[in-house]
């Protein structure tokens, strides 16, 4: 939907309802930092977006060589905003590495912006091209704006008497400032940050504050682009926003569901990517009382939650695959002394170390099934990054209430990605219900409550509560130790019937889209965007297709099965070799079918489009056939 | 804590319903009856105990224990109670824990909560062998030790657990023998009383796999030729009549025989508070050598602060500076818009 | 089938096909041994026979207690035997306790010797008991024996001047005189077993061997059994046999493996129940050049096995449930450098500590799925104790051919119980070739072997070979660390693509019994013994079922999904919540049923018989409501 | 091994084609100039090198080495390489590991190794962070520190590795600096000759998450009064005019000035050779206190067989007592009993 108008400079400036920008360069150019504060800008001005940051495993891979390369993609729009986009409307590319890595997502016709300076032979060596794409006609079929954002920046900053690497960190502003020209947007809300951000050093701030504005008056002066767009804010529900990524916003869920619960928040922790974010966020919380406590390993990390739960505290421990592999036997005994925790795996590529940096779909079986025994535990994905923020605090929750440990699955995507997100009042906030056992008379710590099945919360330090837990099977009630067969049996069971008790609260599953139909796609985590896109592009062609998205993947929604059938076909899309299709073909028997990407990126909407197209196709085609 | 509000205990009051499934004559029957007989002793309320244990026939031990008690998984009792400390300062953790459990599979985070200096007693029960899993050789059996898994003799050398939790920064250190009751109940008392890690090696029979590990100090003969006993501020003598004693020579120790112009001036006097730990670690490693005595009592009793306090009053630090945190505006941070 | 004859001492002799004799007392009492010697001296005569030992967690629970209870079962028969049988014919009870935990187990009118010099007030007393058994009639149902087995065996021995304390240790070896009297067995292997136990100590030997005789003695003079019993040899394929364990079998198994594949066996383990016993065997078998290392944790034992591969040994780890669970992420490293290792999980009962010394088949999905991301692993069961030795030396074979890992999975009935084995001669093992690259031109450490897709295994010290591994992904073929979304993809379906290959040499899934038909049972493990008995008797009524045993989890055999479609029901028993039935209800979509014990023990025939009986009755149910 | 088999290498050799992903400036640049220069004189074949590493930015190390190279995972390479050493005792294993991956995940690991002396090598990057995470503080990070998980600063006592490592009974520890080039590379060779276990701190500086974290050390002027070089048989001296020296006071050290009758026959005589770990220890401990220096160089080298070399030679033991193992004898052995 393109509105075309003209400016006050006399050039033209199109009202668009979309755009998607990328940023890329050398680790070393700070292309997170710039992409992150084009997203608060336009975040601000009350676009809808997503972002897709995205970088590589090394700090700072060897300058200029392809593996260095580090990327932030931005979708922001008038209208409801569900993926960072399949494909760049403007690229700006800070050297030919960059360049070369991200080309390929560039539409046709779409702007890229070089830094000219950078392209020389060395560059593009280390890049590994043979020639410059700058001067041998291979870019024509874009818009290319060869700009010498070195030399600029240097010149803008000349008198600020900065040497010339230090003149050379601030290139990324003046490409900044260019994007904000581009797009019609104001410069402030950077300049705030970068007063706060170099607040003890006022002249790195105004380095960059010049570069930015130099950036941004070199189009204004130059006429470099033709055009400029208006994205106007999208018609979001009222109230008020702020942009939000998936690890802040599990950290902020955690700190909430510590306050409504009256407990303390404990996180055990060890660093891992892409989860480590989320302890650097809960530490700095420390007048929320909370306790985060930076283990020797992922083992001491729950184990040491563990005991915080055990004490009273509304204890989590946050990792990504492989140090979840580590936690498991610990989340056995968590299973069996039936103390609230809640583990948030932020899944990343593998397998083993695999892609760090990169997103995937493929602990869920892990998260499941992969502990020693029978140990159910209640497992639940978060869809976007502020989904985030709910699905801790509704962990949490279940966690407390049924005494037993529940798992968040987050993905690299949802961790660094970020998008819009309303402020929830105060008010509309969850109880969480916290009752600490205090009364000796008939106490016993195997007990259950009838409805969630729970055992009594009875800390340390209660007098006349003295009891022992541990992780060998325990008689029913007493939680004496106990080997004999039927006992065992029984607690297997009960243990199972408490997390299937969970059920009893989960909302049903409501498909998007159609309610019955073609089509039915189920799906997890952060395919939500790309899902919720193609449903709605497919269904604006006419298909009759719905989408269950879902939040609770152990136990599931007890209407699951019925919805199941009032489609024609079941299609789970997910970011690994078919984790979900597998459970969901085992329970209700249906043929679901799998569609996988693991290439440590999201689902493009197109892919999920065609996959969609593909088997409605296959679909009529059979039924033809079957006529035939 | 005034005496006045803790009701007086009796060893009665700590002792469980639960059979004990420890073996006839095992020695961890004595630490038992050693820690039942002081925490009565301590003035403290029974329900602010929290006994926390990995696996092992040691790690049985808060069954039996009146107190709140967890049982957890092997090696990772150190770990468990650290997050208790971290989120109840006030209680009293000690764990019990064998030398498979805290030094073979959970030596890191033995070694950790030692430097961290996090207040928790820990109970090596040290019987030179895995018990529970009926005798494989441990980080602490003597070298050519043979056993199940070592039936031509282990080739690993061993652990000095005092001088590997020296080494790991530890700020109390001491050693006692299950069956020198006495001896072993001060040693308890003293950790008690310190304020952070407490790391206390007890020498204990398993008389079913690795029976008479520590006879050669145990026996009544050998013992006062076989031991020293520190005492702060007083000198290192040994022998069945007192006559022997340990001196520095040069950057070392030896061995004098009393008399004959030597006397207990001569001699090193006990500083358990020396602020090198270079002293306990010598102290550690003297048994090691032909002709000296194991030491037993308390190595090292360094102050220090304790992990838990540090991180309480960080809290009440940012908590004073920052005020209590305000959830709604911690929701609102950072730059925000509204959508009408 | 019985035939009556009489001795030539005037006493009945019946000739019968088949006895369950337990033997049972305090953990002190010696009942493992006792039990394990009558097992060799059947064995040795002649019958097919299988065992359950069955103890304490403790290693020595208080003397008379009902948790100190240890028990040693033993099924022999001239017939197959498949399990060591439901109930039992003949009860040896040392103690209160012993007699207490076990009568239920006892057949009406079976026969029960007991200590009376053990049955005093506070013998009763530690066994919960208010009055003695022996006087209050509550045995009239059986024939009971009551034997002053303390005093006996102290008059046998009153000349060798032994303390009381040691006279007393040998009144198990009475009790197991006494038994060989009543199956009319030679005490001569017991005889060499002692001389060959006490070697240093001939007194010892001596005390034992007289009490053994005092109670064979016994029985011939004072008529004490009305009735002895004589059980032929069985029948089995001729060839030599000896009595094996699963634990001894599997030691057994991978020496021979390294042995056949010409490479050292290299064993990284940290002991744990059940599993401690391979560790133990394999460290006595150092003349076969086995490297055992007992290291610190389980991580360090399986991480030092991934060296030891590296390296070129034929490398294993044997853990149980709860060390499993630690060693999941280095299993990602084995899959991801792509190196043989094998592993064995001696299954046990949990969740966490849970029963150690019981048996449990819970970790099939740990097995298959407890990894982060996409990290499949091939996974094989025993089915007997003899089958481990076959499992371990197929897991090697297929380790190595494939270069991967490989997780065996046996349980703590296999571990400890018993069978005959027949010796296989070495000219009928299998080979197993292994190929060390050595050539240097156009190596890539990640090229593939077309058939099985291998990749070179190119050990250290290998001139020219130099060349880097790890867990990151890594680029197709040259292996270095390569991050690029496509190759990842690729990768990913090349590991899976890897373990599917292992189907080509799968054996298909023939059923035992019949080929289609009402019901197909399918099971893995060591449901093997109670299944088969319970469909030879089921068929014996005339029923049509048909018995798949798995010996493969992953990959399944190619054929199996035809075969599930030959029978009207399918019966998936298991010893856990349904692993396996959920595995074939997603592949296959087809309605298997899960029957479920989780006791810590094995399943009964009749337990089996039951269900099947069940299952079908429901089947002509409904066929019938259809009908009508 | 003849020294004529094996080629002439050079420094080129040993590197690899692989980019280096190493931020620029990094300590780790010069650790690896060090480890690719000292590879071409120890005459060894270079497929017999083996490096293991970790998980962290120093355990990238192997792929930047043209040898036989095994990047695990975090913690785990001691355990790997005490699987390669076993199994293939003519190789030679160096482990490179930052102080996360040896002291934080990997300390167990790392003390067993050390206890067992298994023949490898440790070059343990410690720059007192977490690199590759991106600057979360380290065990050996100092209290107090302010960096990515500890805003308001970390309350943890920091390991001392040298004396952990000497308190877990390693065989040969050391010191030296990513940029004292020469010395790093002696101390490299030292190691190299070393028999067993050989644990060498190499001060490293990561300016990327904590610039000149060893600045007091490595500044060219506070150099020679904040290092003392140990040297086998020579006194402990320091000072800009090595005018400052080390002597023992009483069980104790203290540091002294040269002169005024003070010579350097009073000072202390490196012995890293000492049976007694203590004193290895003594010197660990010392930059702890204020005014003493910190000790580079060989702290402890002490002769003891090798892991791998007992393990191996068991076997050989067994085999000829007992001789090789026959398959068809142990399938039979036991008894058994014939079905025709
Ligand atoms: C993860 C795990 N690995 C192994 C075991 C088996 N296990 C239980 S106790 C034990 C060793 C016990 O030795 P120690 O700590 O010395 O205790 P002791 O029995 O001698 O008192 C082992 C290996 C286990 N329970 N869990
Ligand atoms: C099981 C596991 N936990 C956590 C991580 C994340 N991780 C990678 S490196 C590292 C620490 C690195 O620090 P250090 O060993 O000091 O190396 P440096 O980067 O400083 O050289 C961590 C926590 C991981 N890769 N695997
Ligand atoms: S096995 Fe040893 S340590 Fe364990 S209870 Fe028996 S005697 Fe004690
Ligand atoms: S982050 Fe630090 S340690 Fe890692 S490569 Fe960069 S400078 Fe070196
Ligand atoms: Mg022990
Ligand atoms: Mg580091």
């Amino acid at each position: 939907m393109v509105t075309r108008t003209t400016d006050f400079r006399e050039r033209k400036r199109e009202v668009i309802d979309k755009a998607v920008i990328r940023f890329c360069g050398d680790s070393g150019d700070g292309m997170q930092i710039t992409g992150s504060q084009f997203t608060n800008t336009v975040a601000l001005y009350g676009n809808d977006l997503a972002t897709f940051p995205d970088f590589p495993a090394e700090i700072r891979a060897p300058a200029g060589t392809l593996p260095g390369v580090s990327g932030y993609q931005v979708h922001f729009a008038s209208t409801d905003v569900y993926t960072p986009g399949d494909a760049v409307d403007a690229l700006v590319a800070m050297n030919p590495a960059a360049l070369k890595v991200n080309l390929a997502d560039l539409k046709p016709n779409g702007i890229v912006i070089v830094n000219v300076d950078s392209f020389k032979e060395t560059d593009l060596r280390k890049a590994q091209m043979t020639s410059n794409p700058i001067e041998d006609h291979s870019l024509d079929a874009y818009r290319l704006f060869p700009i010498e954002l070195t030399k600029l920046t240097r010149t803008a900053l000349q008198e600020l008497g900065l040497d010339a690497k230090t003149m050379d960190r601030c290139k990324n502003f003046f490409a900044l400032g260019m994007c904000y020209w581009l797009y019609n947007r104001s410069m402030d809300a950077t300049f705030r940050w970068l007063d706060d951000k170099f607040q003890g050093k006022p002249l790195l701030a105004e380095a960059n504050k010049r570069a930015m504005r130099a950036g941004y008056s070199y189009c204004e002066a130059t006429e470099a682009f033709q055009v400029s767009y208006e994205i106007p804010p999208a018609r979001l529900a009222p109230g008020t926003y702020r942009n939000i990524s998936g690890n802040t916003a599990l950290a902020l869920g955690f700190v909430t569901a510590s306050q409504k619960a009256g407990i303390p928040l404990f996180l055990g922790s060890y660093p891992i990517t892409p989860a480590s974010d989320i302890l650097h966020e809960l530490s700095a919380f420390k007048n929320f009382g909370v306790i985060t406590f930076q283990a020797e390993d992922e083992i001491a990390a729950v184990t040491s939650a563990i005991g915080a739960s055990y004490s009273g505290a509304l204890a989590i421990t946050t990792t990504s695959g492989p140090g979840m592999a580590l936690k498991t036997e610990a989340l056995g005994l968590a299973a069996a002394v039936e103390l609230p925790l809640v583990v948030c795996d932020i899944q990343r590529g593998g397998p083993s170390t695999g892609l760090p940096t990169k997103t995937e779909q493929a602990d869920l079986l892990q998260a499941l099934f992969g502990r020693n025994s029978e140990a159910p535990i209640p497992v639940l994905a978060a869809a976007t990054p502020g989904d985030c923020f709910w699905v801790a605090l509704e962990a949490s929750r279940i966690a407390i209430k049924y005494m037993l440990p529940v798992i968040i699955l987050s993905d690299g995507y949802l961790a660094n990605g970020a998008e819009p997100w309303r402020i929830p009042a105060l008010q509309d906030l969850p109880e969480i219900p916290v009752h600490f056992e205090t009364n000796p008379d008939g106490f016993l710590p195997y007990s259950r409550d009838p409805q969630t099945l729970a055992r009594p919360w009875a800390v340390p330090g209660t007098p006349g509560l003295e009891h022992r837990i541990g992780g060998l099977e325990k008689q029913d009630l007493s939680g004496n130790v106990n080997y004999e067969p039927l006992n065992h049996e029984r607690m297997v069971h009960l243990r199972a019937a408490k997390v299937e008790a969970v059920a009893q609260e989960i909302p049903d599953a409501v498909p998007a889209g159609d309610p019955d139909g073609d089509l039915l796609i189920v799906a997890w985590g952060s395919t939500y965007g790309p899902v919720t896109a193609a449903l709605k592009a497919q269904r604006a062609q006419g298909r009759r297709i719905g989408h269950v998205h879902l939040r609770y993947l152990n136990p599931l929604p007890k209407n699951l099965g019925e919805v199941l059938k009032r489609y024609r076909r079941i299609l789970v899309p997910e970011m690994n070799m078919g984790q979900l299709v597998m459970v969901l073909r085992a329970k209700y028997l249906l043929d679901a079918q799998g569609y996988n990407k693991i290439q440590g990126r999201p689902f493009k909407q197109a892919e999920i489009e065609a996959k969609i197209e593909e088997m409605l196709a296959s679909y009529s085609e059979q039924s033809a056939g079957a006529r035939r | 804590m005034t005496a006045t509000t803790v009701p007086v205990y009796t060893k009665k009051d700590f002792q469980t319903d639960q059979e004990i499934r420890w073996c006839p004559g095992c020695g961890d029957y004595a630490i038992l009856s050693a820690v039942q007989s002081i925490f009565p002793e301590l003035g403290i309320p029974r329900e602010k105990f929290v006994i926390v244990s990995g696996i092992g026939c040691s790690s049985r031990f808060p069954y039996y224990m009146n107190t709140f008690g967890f049982h957890s998984i092997h090696g990772r009792a150190p770990s468990v109670a650290t997050g208790i400390k971290l989120t109840r300062p006030d209680l009293h953790v000690w764990v019990a824990t064998g030398d498979g459990d805290s030094l073979s599979i959970g030596g890191n985070h033995t070694i950790h909560m030692l430097r961290r200096n996090v207040g928790i007693k820990v109970l090596l029960f040290n019987n030179r062998i895995y018990g529970l899993t009926k005798g494989q050789y441990s980080p602490t059996s003597e070298f050519g030790k043979k056993a199940k898994s070592t039936p031509f003799g282990s080739l690993d050398r061993p652990f000095d657990p005092l001088s590997l939790a020296i080494g790991a920064g530890a700020t109390f250190v001491a050693r006692s023998v299950d069956i020198f009751q006495q001896h072993l109940k001060e040693t308890l008392k003293k950790a008690a009383a310190h304020q952070g890690s407490a790391f206390i090696e007890i020498l204990q029979n398993c008389n079913i796999f690795n029976d008479g590990a520590w006879e050669n100090l145990t026996e009544k003969d050998a013992r006062s030729e076989h031991v020293v006993q520190l005492q702060q501020g007083q000198p290192l003598v040994f022998g069945k009549n007192h006559e022997k004693g340990i001196r520095m020579k040069g950057l070392d120790l030896e061995v004098v025989t009393l008399g004959n112009g030597v006397t207990e001036k001569d001699l090193l006097i006990h500083d358990e508070q020396n602020p090198n730990s270079a002293y306990a670690y010598l102290l550690s490693q003297m048994e090691l050598r032909e002709g000296f005595p194991a030491p037993i009592g308390v190595l090292r009793a360094e102050q220090a602060p304790r992990y838990e306090d540090l991180v309480a009053s960080q809290i009440q630090d940012v908590v004073s500076k920052r005020g209590r945190g305000d959830l709604g505006a911690l929701l609102q941070a950072g730059d925000t818009w509204v959508v009408k």
